[in-house]
């Protein structure tokens, strides 16, 4: 019984060890918004009473096995209960339990307030990356919509609700640090208020299981100031200024049109004969949509924030920044010497490799022969190249 | 469907012969009695399910017609009449094995029989015609659930008149008269129980506009 | 749980008795039907609950018998309805099917 | 076979045997060989094969839990690919449930609610035999999709629409939904005859309120079970005909609502889970009494708090969907009453913990066994409780600390239980006993690999580890020594050992088949009535039926007060039986062995195959279960006294069943 104790002390160790662990992006314990505080608040105090109701279970039977452990002592009494005493222990949890569900109550009402909401954005789940919709809202310069996808970016300190849901199964939304997870379902719209206390990038993931890339369906949520966020919006409306004649990526351009333009628009783009080129990803993608790219290299992850789009050393920069600083570093985007090169070529020369998807075209039968997710498209190389340098201009 | 249907033949066919009246059990009562009122308040969680996920999806008519637009009351009327009355036919049967009398017996379990597949015949009917008016399985959810929940009831209720025969048959091989009586009591609780069953339908799915 | 009754052969109803239940039946059936032709305005919907679950009640407890026998029965059929009922109408209740 | 003439000779009597043909075939008359197996009826031996088979099971389930950790053991793992990975955790999971654990309980149920509440078989024992076929059948179903295309990779709770037929082309779901479906048959055709059982074939004397505990709490769980299969039945068959058959029924472009499938899923699943852990707690509320020397603490509060458990359970499913979408009011009710359980499940640590008081313990497996789920259990009911707070629970759904509540409950709670289970009634059911020292490392390595296993996915969950991820990342695993990726490996490690700590359990059996000690007739002193039975026990169970007087009525056959109010023993085991064998009923007629309960299970199959396939092909295997069906009506489940060779005389016979 003395190995049970050496457990029993080897776990708590442990639990212990873990409190001064790692700082993971994603950790529950660090709210950084209202929202996520409010559950911090309710959880830490349930954790505790939890943990001490554990111990003393534990304690009392490690208590009981050595001190009425069969030391040659006679058969004891056959007693059968002591109802006062059980009533006493079954009335106490129901109390405790009790307290806990008054401020549950509380909280999830609280948590579910929607009066006070200062900017709404529509959120979209899809196999497997996540777009963002920011419907017109001219206090903000948000005068025309703003259509992006990955990284979701919010002004600091303005309550912002997300009208949430999905164009094919279920995805779930989820930003610790500023709240909980809330599922987005197809048919239906669920809200979801997040608020960032300051600005900085906070992790996410997607939480519900939605097949084959699930665990590459992450996303980010990137505060700014209240100013660097109206620069922001001022960049994602700006114009389409297509690549100077003569360039890589020129020729990048009429590439992405033969090639990518059924699937991604990039707006205010034209044909030769001025007309505009709309992409219908819904003819060719099971969940009838694909990435708007139009401003891709403001953006600092693609592809579900799977991967990258800064190179390690220009991430660290963005990342580590502090919260002064860091709204003027997301604001540059991703210039020729920063973009990670090697995750977006390989992404153009065989998307499905580096994240799997459902493309098998022998296994398309039952969508009618859509894929889902970005296909192998069998570019070459020199193609490649022009479309990178094609899509560095997409600022 | 092959389901209850197994569920059914194993449960009320089965295990009879070993109730013989004068067995001891703890309650004094029949195991397979038990059993079977044990089944129907299983079965009380299948039909609210199927009845359940119709009352959700029931107004989900797509492009498919409306309930209102399908169901012929007038019709599904004198069907629901002929089940109901089959239940009575039924409970005469059971008095009759009670009191040993196997020609009556037989008789009012060929005649629940009869209403019964009268009943199905009727269901049979009701669907082609829905079919024909455009609402075919997969149309929309109205007709999907709408189809699952009555073709479950259906099957049910085939399965029931199946017992019916095979009991006539083993009725009429058997030695000892009023030997089956507990089969008959045990396929007439079955039997009653689909019957409420379709009490339910009727009046939630038929007569309560979507 | 213990009681020595028999089961149900001996008691019951006469013949005649089932006959008149199964009139009673009909003729609530036949309100339920004109129900669909004759407007109860705000009557309706409870008037035509109560029939289903009278209906549901007389078949289940003289055709089934349940009135006559042993409590287990009733207890165990009935532990069955109530929960799909209480279960079914919560999980519906959460789509807002009753408001 | 069917008829045991005068028990007590110490001769086993050759048994008479049926001759004539009442159903299209022959009775199977064998009684020793493969045949005294597939066809038999007897509540011990379907017992035995349900447990075996429950266990090569774990097996299946163990080696996917293994490559899911192998897989996990390093950020970007290569083991699996992503497809695969998904196919292992559903299946991982589904084996784990509902071919391990249900069936492991139902084969405890079938060997010993017989025995425990006096009894010489389960009310119908030929609906029990086609129930183990059906579950067997059920789950090499399940897992031929290995075989044919992939697996089920939706998860185990199978969320619509990602299960329908354009996110999961492939035939697994197809496989798992009607796998389910059959098994589903087996629980509910168990449920049906084990109440029955329980309610009307207990011996004179044995009231409800002095029948064991873990009879009790198998009573609870076929209840839920027969109130729950149905619920489930109702979404696969929504899920089959959408699949199968073009229907919507989570179709959204048609209207559907997903959210339906969740309901009726979790309607079914949080009973489910209760399912999975009453027998256990059954198991040890036998253990702990026998091995402290003292009656269970609290017995009506045992009884009363498990059918509250059963009760409550009901009330509780959305406590699965706090993250859906339900609206405030629903969530916050669900809320409150899933906190409700708590109350209940504490009463039955307190009155564990309250029978070791005061005792004389001695610390057997089975013993270690059953303090070690008293613990962690406990841990894994607790942060049951921290979910049980909704916002705090989408913090914390679909992580690994989800994972880490579920496999304390279910490995240290519902796996621990069935493991004291099997150090206790090993004896009794092959008569040896299993090694104590080899059991004594079996149980350390067991809790020591459980800890390392599942403790470091608190922590993974808590900072932020979704679950069902084929791969992380170095990126969102933090910083430091003890990132993330420590615990992913510190995980993985502990589930090696896990493994070792099974293996020596298989080699344990291994060891005592081989050249185990003979057990003692009463092993344990224990208390209760399966005990008063020689080891195995007689075909019949009993030479004559116990008259009982007493819970623990072996205990007190065995002990009574003295003049100072001293227990002591007044007789041995030997003796105690002795007297049952002395009044012997002289003729005791048993249920003969059947084909038909394999011939109709044999069927299910088919029709599902075919629903997979080509109709014609079900309608073969509707043909067979008709076939076997008609058998079956038209033999009679316990074989006349005309039926044998030469023919008995129907004087003094006891029939059973
Ligand atoms: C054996 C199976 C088992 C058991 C017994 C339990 C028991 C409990 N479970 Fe668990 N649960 C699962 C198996 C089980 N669970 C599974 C498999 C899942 C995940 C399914 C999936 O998503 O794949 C799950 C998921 C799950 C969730 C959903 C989490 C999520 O996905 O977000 C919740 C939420 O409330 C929950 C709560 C509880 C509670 C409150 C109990 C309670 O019954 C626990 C009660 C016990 C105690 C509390 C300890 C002893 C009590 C005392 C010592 C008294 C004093 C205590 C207090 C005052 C607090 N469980
Ligand atoms: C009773 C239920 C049960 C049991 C016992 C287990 C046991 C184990 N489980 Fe499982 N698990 C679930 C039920 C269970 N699990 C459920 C419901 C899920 C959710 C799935 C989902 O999300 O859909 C899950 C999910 C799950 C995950 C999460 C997957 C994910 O979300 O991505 C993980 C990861 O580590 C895991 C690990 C383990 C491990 C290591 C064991 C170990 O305890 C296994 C120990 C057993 C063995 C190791 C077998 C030992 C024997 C041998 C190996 C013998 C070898 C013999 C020869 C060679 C002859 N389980
Ligand atoms: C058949 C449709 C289809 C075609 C054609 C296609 N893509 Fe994609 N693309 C997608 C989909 C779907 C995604 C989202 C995949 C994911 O993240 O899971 C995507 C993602 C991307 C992303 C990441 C965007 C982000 O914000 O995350 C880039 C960059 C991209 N594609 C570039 C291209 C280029 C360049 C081409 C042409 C050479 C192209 N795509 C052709 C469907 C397509
Ligand atoms: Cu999207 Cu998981
Ligand atoms: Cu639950």
């Amino acid at each position: 019984m003395r190995r049970m104790l050496t457990v029993g002390v080897g776990l708590s160790t442990s639990l212990v060890l873990a409190g001064c662990a790692t700082n993971a992006p994603q950790d529950t314990f660090q709210p950084k918004g209202p929202n996520a505080q409010m559950i911090d608040d309710l959880q830490k105090p349930v954790f505790a009473v939890a943990g001490i109701i554990g111990v003393i279970v534990t304690v009392a039977v490690l208590y009981a096995i050595y001190k009425f452990r069969d030391r040659g002592q006679p058969i004891p009494e056959q007693t059968h209960g002591k109802p006062a005493l059980e009533i006493t222990l079954t009335i106490i949890p129901a109390l405790i339990l009790t307290v806990v569900g008054v401020f549950t109550f509380r909280t999830v009402f609280d948590l579910a307030k929607t009066s006070d909401t200062e900017m709404i954005i529509n959120v979209t789940g899809q196999q497997w990356w996540w777009e963002y919709d920011y419907p017109v809202q001219n206090e903000y310069g948000i005068t025309q919509p703003i259509i992006t996808s990955g990284q979701l970016v919010i002004p600091v300190g303005t309550k912002v609700m997300l009208r949430q849901t999905s164009r094919d199964v279920i995805h779930s939304y989820w930003i610790p640090a500023l709240n909980g997870k809330r599922d987005a379902v197809p048919g239906r719209v669920h809200l979801n208020r997040i608020e960032a206390d300051e600005p900085g990038i906070y992790a996410g993931q997607c939480t519900e299981f939605c097949g084959l890339s699930h665990a590459n369906m992450r996303m980010e949520a990137v505060a700014l100031s209240k100013a660097d966020f109206a620069k922001w919006v001022a960049g994602q409306l700006k114009p389409y200024t297509p690549p100077a004649e003569n360039t890589l990526a020129k020729e990048g351009e009429a590439v992405f049109v033969n090639q990518c333009a059924r699937c991604h628009q990039v707006n205010g783009m034209k044909r030769a004969d001025g007309t505009a080129i709309i992409a219908a990803p819904d003819e060719s993608v099971v969940s009838g949509a694909a990435p708007n790219l139009s401003h891709l290299m403001s953006r600092n992850t693609f592809a579900g924030a799977m991967f990258d789009l800064l190179n390690t050393s220009c991430r660290k920069d963005v990342w580590d920044a502090d919260s002064e600083s860091f709204g003027a570093k997301y604001l540059q985007g991703v210039s020729e010497d920063c973009l990670n090169q090697s995750d977006l070529r390989g992404w153009l020369r065989n998307a499905p490799e580096m994240k799997p998807m459902y493309v098998n075209p022998e296994l398309l039968s039952s969508t009618g022969g859509k894929y889902r997710g970005m296909p192998y498209l069998g570019l070459t190389e020199s193609d490649i190249e022009k479309l990178v340098a094609y899509l560095l201009t997409l600022k | 469907m092959w389901f209850t249907l197994a569920e059914h033949a194993v449960i009320t066919a089965g295990e009879h012969d070993t109730g013989h009246g004068d067995h001891h059990t703890s309650t004094g009562l029949s195991n397979n009695k038990l059993g079977m009122w044990l089944f129907l308040g299983s079965e009380c969680l299948l039909f609210g399910g199927l009845i359940s996920t119709y009352m959700l999806y029931r107004g989900r008519v797509g492009e498919g017609p409306r309930p209102s637009q399908v169901f012929d009351i007038p019709f599904t009327s004198v069907s629901s009449f002929v089940l109901l009355m089959s239940s009575l036919t039924m409970v005469l049967a059971v008095s009759a094995a009670h009191k040993g009398d196997d020609r009556n017996t037989n008789l009012w379990v060929t005649i629940t029989a009869l209403l019964g597949a009268t009943f199905v015949g009727g269901q049979v009917y009701e669907f082609t015609a829905f079919y024909n008016e455009g609402m075919g399985f997969t149309t929309s959810l109205f007709s999907s659930s709408f189809y699952v929940l009555t073709g479950f009831h259906g099957v049910h209720v085939t399965v029931g008149i199946i017992m019916l025969m095979s009991i006539v048959g083993i009725m009429k091989r058997s030695k000892t008269p009023g030997s089956k009586a507990e089969t008959v009591e045990m396929i007439g609780l079955y039997w009653h129980f689909v019957d409420v069953v379709w009490i339910i339908i009727f009046t939630l799915i038929y007569l309560v506009p979507a | 749980m213990t009681t020595e009754t028999h089961s149900s052969t001996e008691h019951g109803m006469s013949n005649a008795g089932y006959v008149k239940i199964a009139l009673i039946l009909a003729a609530i059936t036949a309100l339920e039907v004109a129900t669909y032709y004759v407007d109860f305005g705000p009557l309706f919907m409870p008037a035509l609950m109560i029939m289903m679950v009278v209906k549901f009640v007389v078949v289940v407890s003289y055709f089934m018998h349940l009135k006559f026998d042993n409590k287990l029965f009733t207890w165990v059929f009935y532990a069955g309805l109530f929960l799909a009922l209480g279960v079914y109408a919560v999980a519906l209740a959460t789509f807002h099917f009753f408001s | 076979m069917a008829i045991i003439e005068r028990p007590p000779s110490t001769e086993v009597a050759t048994p008479a045997t049926p001759s004539s043909s009442l159903g299209a075939l022959k009775r199977p008359v064998s009684t020793t060989g493969w045949k005294s197996w597939v066809f038999t009826v007897d509540h011990k031996k379907l017992g035995i094969m349900y447990s075996a088979t429950a266990l090569f099971f774990f097996i299946v389930g163990g080696l996917e839990a293994v490559l899911i950790r192998l897989q996990l053991a390093a950020p970007n793992g290569k083991v699996l690919n992503a497809d695969l990975y998904n196919q292992m955790f559903t299946m991982h999971a589904t084996t784990m449930v509902f071919l391990f654990v249900m069936p492991m309980a139902a084969g405890l149920a079938n060997y010993f609610i017989p025995l425990q509440i006096g009894a010489r078989d389960v009310a119908f024992p030929r609906i029990n035999a086609f129930g183990f076929w059906a579950f067997l059948f059920g789950g090499i179903f399940i897992n031929l999709s290995w075989f044919m295309g992939g697996a089920a990779d939706g998860g185990w709770f199978m969320y619509a629409p990602n299960s329908g037929p354009v996110f999961s082309p492939s035939h697994g779901i197809d496989f798992w939904t009607l796998g389910l479906q059959i098994t589903g048959i087996a629980s509910l055709t168990g449920a049906v005859n084990l109440i029955t059982t329980v309610l009307n074939m207990r011996a004179p004397g044995m009231k409800l309120m002095r029948m064991p505990i873990f009879t009790w709490m198998q009573l609870v769980v076929q209840f839920l079970l027969l109130f729950a299969v149905p619920v489930i039945t109702v979404a696969l068959f929504l899920l089959s005909f959408q699949r199968n058959f073009g229907a919507t029924f989570f179709d959204v472009a048609s209207g559907a609502d997903p959210l339906l499938w969740q309901h009726l899923f979790w309607i079914f699943g949080h009973p489910e889970v209760y399912i999975l852990i009453l027998p256990s707690f059954g198991v040890i509320s036998e253990v702990l009494p026998v091995f402290s020397r003292k009656p269970l603490f609290g017995y009506p509060f045992v009884v009363f708090s498990g059918a509250a458990i059963g009760f409550v359970g009901w009330g509780v499913w959305a406590h699965h969907m706090f993250a859906s979408g339900l609206g405030p009011v629903s969530v916050a009710v669900f809320s409150v009453a899933t906190m409700a359980i708590a109350v209940p499940t504490g009463v039955k640590v307190v009155n564990w913990t309250m029978t070791l008081w005061g005792g004389k313990l001695e610390f057997t497996v089975a013993m270690k066994f059953a303090i070690g789920l008293i613990v962690l259990f406990t841990i894994g009911g607790l942060s049951g409780v921290t979910h049980s707070v909704a916002p705090s629970d989408t913090q914390q759904t679909d992580t690994y600390y989800i994972v880490a509540h579920f496999h304390y409950v279910l490995f240290g709670g519902a796996i621990f239980g069935l493991f004291s289970g099997f150090y206790y009634w090993w004896p009794k059911v092959f008569g040896k006993l299993l090694n104590e020292k080899l059991g004594t490392w079996n149980f350390w390595l067991m809790v020591i690999g459980m800890n390392m296993t599942f403790g470091p996915m608190h922590i993974l969950g808590l900072q932020g580890q979704p679950r069902r991820m084929y791969v992380w990342t170095e990126q969102r695993a933090g910083e430091g020594f003890f990132n993330l990726g420590f615990w992913n490996t510190f995980a993985s490690i502990g589930s090696l050992i896990l493994t070792v700590g099974v293996l020596l359990f298989l080699i344990n059996i291994v060891i005592t088949a081989r050249n185990g000690k003979i057990a003692p007739l009463d092993p344990w002193n224990a208390r209760s009535l399966e005990w008063m039975t020689s080891n195995p026990p007689k075909e019949h169970n009993f030479d004559s039926i116990p008259t009982v007087s007493h819970l623990d009525e072996f205990f007190h056959r065995k002990y009574q007060e003295d003049a100072n109010g001293q227990m002591v023993q007044v007789k041995t085991a030997e003796q105690v039986l002795k007297e049952l064998e002395d009044n012997a009923d002289a003729h005791i007629h048993m249920p003969s062995p059947s084909y038909w309960p394999i011939i109709i299970a044999l069927g299910l199959p088919v029709i599902a195959f075919g629903m997979i396939y080509s109709i014609p092909i079900s309608i073969v295997g509707g043909v067979i279960v008709l076939f076997g069906v008609y058998g079956w009506a038209i033999e009679p489940s316990t074989a006349p006294d005309d039926d044998f060779d030469p023919p008995t005389t129907t004087k003094d016979v006891v029939h059973v069943g």
